[in-house]
């Protein structure tokens, strides 16, 4: 075995005792998340922007607005995408390069938890139905990896975008000419989804795990639950399996430690 | 979820689904394995109209070396599409969603595996998509579990999958293309039977609590129905070994 | 030497002792191609396609036909691609990325006796002269590497056009509006080139070699020629070379096992 | 150089500059140390507009060996810009321009590294641009800078960069955007201020003799007031460590 | 092949070709070894309006060290193109044409090369298109010969090669680039002249086998007459060399 | 140390020990060029181009000139754009691949220089404001690289650009048709930017390194004067430093030497 590898395994051996014993190993209980903070409005060059620290993991959201052309099988409705860079100054783990199957997992994750519940009101961002759309950028700037990124990521993301302001823009259909104006509406927000992030080690469900505990984690589960208590996002990620049980009591937890996250986003703007 | 067709109606009045199927039927289903002569272990699967090719080479040596594992083996997952295999030919090499799936279906098998069993070496999966039609993942995942069985590497359990979702307002089983496309929930499921453990579980869509726990039980059904199926393609082909060895006599 | 390479030098001894008697390792003769079984129509999605198996090489072909501009130096014509994926599910020895070298020489060599035979008529797949034509797509999905991927991607290939059916199309000059309609043709075939490939071992002439013989081979040699007696590609691969009367007998017995071929792709029909 | 609006004045006729400057005036700068726990050392500057974190990871080991130096280590730079960082979304990866900067950003550090004390390893410093207003070169390499102190990487002197530029026929300190879109000629500049080593220097414009002289003498000024802030910034480091320490006590 | 102007005829009433040829006349053809300082041979070739570079490097090491064999040394080859080599400018780095290209130029200089004197190294071949104008590819391969000759590296024969064609219904010896583009077929091919050896043989266009048959020959012809011209080019080198060594005695 | 590191420094001992004589070791004085060769016309196929050789250094250049869009915030503008191609032919320390940074620099150096002393006049490349432009293409082929590379490719991008020949064309604004006519104007010129490399070596500001001296540099400087003696480029490359005064003493060589080099480029038109 590596160094690496031993450490792991004395970590995990660390971990798990403590666990049996009901805790731990930074005190927490299993459903608490560790301090959240969060800064919006940080990055003045984007549309929307928030800044948001999870324990030691750091991620800045930028929200861009463009203007684009819709998908030729949804011309009524606006388009958003996301992307995740993990920029190798906030992991020695990461590398140079394009986005590798951890950060198009995170991005997609992310992705799906805001698109399917529909969080923003994709059809009023038309111009033109047909030919020209917003484009909503949401890029998540990985900044310091501390465990968790997926949650933490799907909150810098929803921060952002309900802080995100559209420039008005006026198009001439004839034309073709787009004048954007320099008056500003906020993005429209139906929903706010929001992950939550179990690891499993041995029999014990931790909600938002810290960079130690997902290094001996077996298995991975996220939920994104929104206000109204729908599901709009589901994965599990890495190795390792999940009871049945298992899964309904993270749904519950899901839709709870949602609701507390939610209030913290609130709080935020 | 693209935009419906006007009058588009998913489940009719005698609540059959579009293709004839009731709520809670798979489509057709054939395995068969050892399809390959290359592959230390292949499967064919047809599962509707999705067409799939797994094959599984390893364990084997693993270059560069320092991706190498002292303690165990690693597993390595590549879900491709072929160009033709989808409506709109399908520019080759991968694109995000093959990558997110070659990392979940590895996630799906990989506890299966007694990867202890072969320190620094690598088991390889390949799953080719000849024709896609909604569910590829559950039936690659069916198809690659069938080929590592075929490749004779020392597993737990036999990894199962399936999909549940939600369409006109119902919980049913196994999508097809329209239904993934114009439905509002897809839920591909992978498990374990033996000791019901999940292995892949992912959602797409917006269900409320009751309909995902549902969506899942559902899933969970439709995985055992198909671990008999696999079951089944396995017995089927060490009959015929065991013919041909009979015949040789 | 690596293990490979000393089993390599074994086969090959093997193998030449066997051609000095005037065997092939598999019993067949030196102009004998193995079993050839073609099945057209597997892929419903594709516009037409065909699975090949000639011996243990196994070879899918999917045609796409789908619209988009002519070169601009040959407005009234249209435009077929070739394209080979040598997966790595189909070798050990293929590995993922990009078409390397061996994928891209067999898709050109595939695609030059097809194009330069004329074999689609590509004049026929004009919908608007200089602006909207036909785009055909051959995709080569090698399946199973035994030997002779040229000859089986070259019969999968016309196997798969001469049961491509091309959605009839409306379109609009004035408003550019292009209709799909539900009404299929048959893709316009002029001609059935088919390649046939030697391996050259000492100074033995094989066709259709096998993996086996491939590994061992000092020199390769295709030639493709049509019903016609035509030739409409030639390609000398590998290393090795070849005498002017081993050209002369690869170019007559290419016309006579060319004919035998191109019988079986008929009755595959 | 952009086609420039009509009528703009980037100097107006009390000698101010558009965001109110004088000739030889430095934007507001803050910086602040240790900012990231995984870096071995880190720092965050604003500068203007410009929002900019380093960090440092280092010595570390190598891969692939060939590229270890047995007499000393070697220095890697990146330099990259977020997607947001600027006013029309910037696609992520490197461009031809963060190739060049990364190139120039090694130049101007390595000869403040005694990279001999650390054979066969590397010293990895990384530069986010969060977001950028003019001068992200120069502010990269104090922020760079202050990592690598942080690091404790032994260094000859403390980097420090700054630009000088030409607007409306004027030679002045710290371009901002507006003033580089529509200015005359940028010359940032870096240096080691204990013995005026010139490290960095770069020229984009067009200058008679005297002006560029002219300018790199004002730039030489701008980066020794920065190098008077980054001594600030580690000093307040240095006393928070030192608090705590006295805390624990 | 382009679609052809309007009235373009390739061969006249007299029999002759558009740039003045008669039927199985080639190119005037220059050739001079030792152009270039860096590599261990080269060779420029000016053929009509080609424009050939070639260089050779090695023996050499190989990097990773899992390319090298045991047994012989490896050939590798790359042929490419400048941007500025064709009338529409050519994006610079390799096409799927000089994938191919590269591949079969290697396939026709490695008969001619004595591997096995050079295990575990590696001969890199470059060929650099300065300007393009039909049969670039039998022009670098005689271009790549006289570099290999120039390195010293140690061969069978000097590989040498022409193009044969047929042009308004006529077979003909080295097209140019009208010929090529509005032309039936174009017959490349290498060959080792003192055996007659064919090592590159490849045809694009269409053909009876009469026709066939008759490009090979007249191909081979003209590449003896190009072999004499490689053999002229070597001599004049080694002229110059003995002049040297003799003046500096 | 390797090989090559033990000959480095060698080769450095006998170089600076030269060097405090005074001398370089091929014998040159401190602000000799080597002698520069250049040859013009050279590419038929291209509008303009250039092969010059400094010492052992050679490098050829093409001109492209073809049309496209200008950039949105440039509609009354041509459009310029330089390429380094550092093919391996040209050294053993290149490889095969997308430009790495030293391409990259020396690209953007080269352009630099010519682009902000607007020596081509790109607003007389304007053929329709906002639609249609020029687009110059700057492609620097290096042949066989014996040191400052940059020099020898600044040089021959203005040789090239000066003979480059830019056919006429007839634009027709309804129809957006364009005609390529069979008349040619010259590329005009303003000004003659040329580079001026110097290599610092211990205290020595050499002119023109070679491969050797550029092989044991400290730093290199690059200044880029035309001939009304405006600095149009600077740039200090790789490690090193410079005094006040040595940057003072590089710009007025520069510019003395500057013209030494615009003169022969000027003789060989």
């Amino acid at each position: 075995m590596s160094d690496q590898e031993v450490m792991a395994s004395i970590m995990r051996d660390h971990i798990m005792n403590l666990l049996r014993e009901g805790k731990r190993i930074d005190g927490r209980g299993f459903e608490d998340y560790r301090e959240i903070e969060i800064k919006t409005n940080v990055i003045e060059k984007a549309e929307g922007s928030a800044w948001v620290k999870l324990g030691d993991t750091q991620v800045l959201v930028g929200i861009k607005v463009d203007v684009g052309e819709p998908f030729p099988d949804l011309p009524e409705s606006g388009v958003m995408t996301t992307n995740v860079e993990l920029v190798p100054l906030a992991s020695p783990t990461f590398e140079p390069g394009p986005p590798d199957e951890n950060a198009i997992e995170l991005a997609r994750v992310v992705d799906r938890g805001i698109r399917e519940s529909h969080a923003i009101d994709l059809e009023k961002l038309v111009i033109s139905p047909g030919k020209l759309v917003r484009v909503v950028f949401i890029d998540v700037h990985v900044l310091d990896h501390g465990g968790n990124l997926l949650d933490a990521s799907g909150i810098a993301a929803m921060a952002a975008l309900m802080t995100t302001k559209v420039p008005r823009v006026e198009y001439n259909e004839e034309t073709g000419e787009l004048t954007k104006l320099d008056e500003y509406d906020p993005l429209p927000i139906n929903h706010i989804p929001v992950p939550v992030t179990f690891a499993k080690i041995g029999t014990a469900m931790l909600v938002d795990p810290s960079l130690d505990e997902e290094m001996v984690m077996d298995g991975r589960l996220t939920i994104t639950t929104d206000e109204t208590g729908h599901v709009s996002a589901a994965q599990k990620g890495e190795s390792g399996s999940f009871k049945l049980e298992e899964v309904m009591y993270a749904l519950d937890t899901a839709v709870e430690k949602g609701n507390y996250v939610r209030e913290i986003i609130k709080r935020s703007l | 979820m693209m935009g419906r067709p006007e009058g588009l109606k998913l489940i009719d009045e005698n609540g059959r689904r579009i293709d004839g199927r009731k709520k809670y039927e798979l489509r057709p289903i054939s395995m068969e394995v050892n399809v390959l002569k290359n592959a230390d272990g292949s499967a064919y699967v047809e599962w509707g109209k999705n067409k799939i090719l797994a094959a599984v080479y390893g364990p084997r040596e693993i270059h560069p070396k320092h991706l190498q594992r002292p303690d165990r083996g690693i597993l390595r997952v590549r879900y491709n599409m072929a160009p033709f295999s989808v409506e709109d030919r399908k520019k080759p090499g991968p694109d995000r969603r093959s990558v997110e799936i070659s990392k979940v279906i590895r996630g799906a098998l990989e506890p299966a595996l007694i990867l202890e069993m072969f320190p620094r070496t690598a088991v390889d999966i390949f799953i080719e998509v000849l024709q896609a039609d909604a569910g590829t993942r559950v039936a690659g995942i069916a198809a690659a579990s069938l080929a590592l069985a075929d490749a004779g590497i020392p597993m737990r359990d036999i990894v199962s999958a399936c999909a549940a979702g939600k369409i006109d307002g119902e919980i049913v089983l196994d999508l097809n293309k329209d239904e993934d496309n114009y439905g509002e929930a897809d839920v591909p499921l992978a498990i374990m039977p033996m000791k019901n453990d999940i292995t892949l579980l992912q959602m797409d869509g917006y269900l409320t609590r009751e309909e995902f726990m549902e969506a899942v039980r559902l899933a969970i059904k439709g995985a055992k129905a198909v671990y008999q199926k696999q079951r089944e393609a396995l017995k089927r082909k060490y009959l015929a070994v065991a013919e041909e060895v009979a015949g040789n006599e």
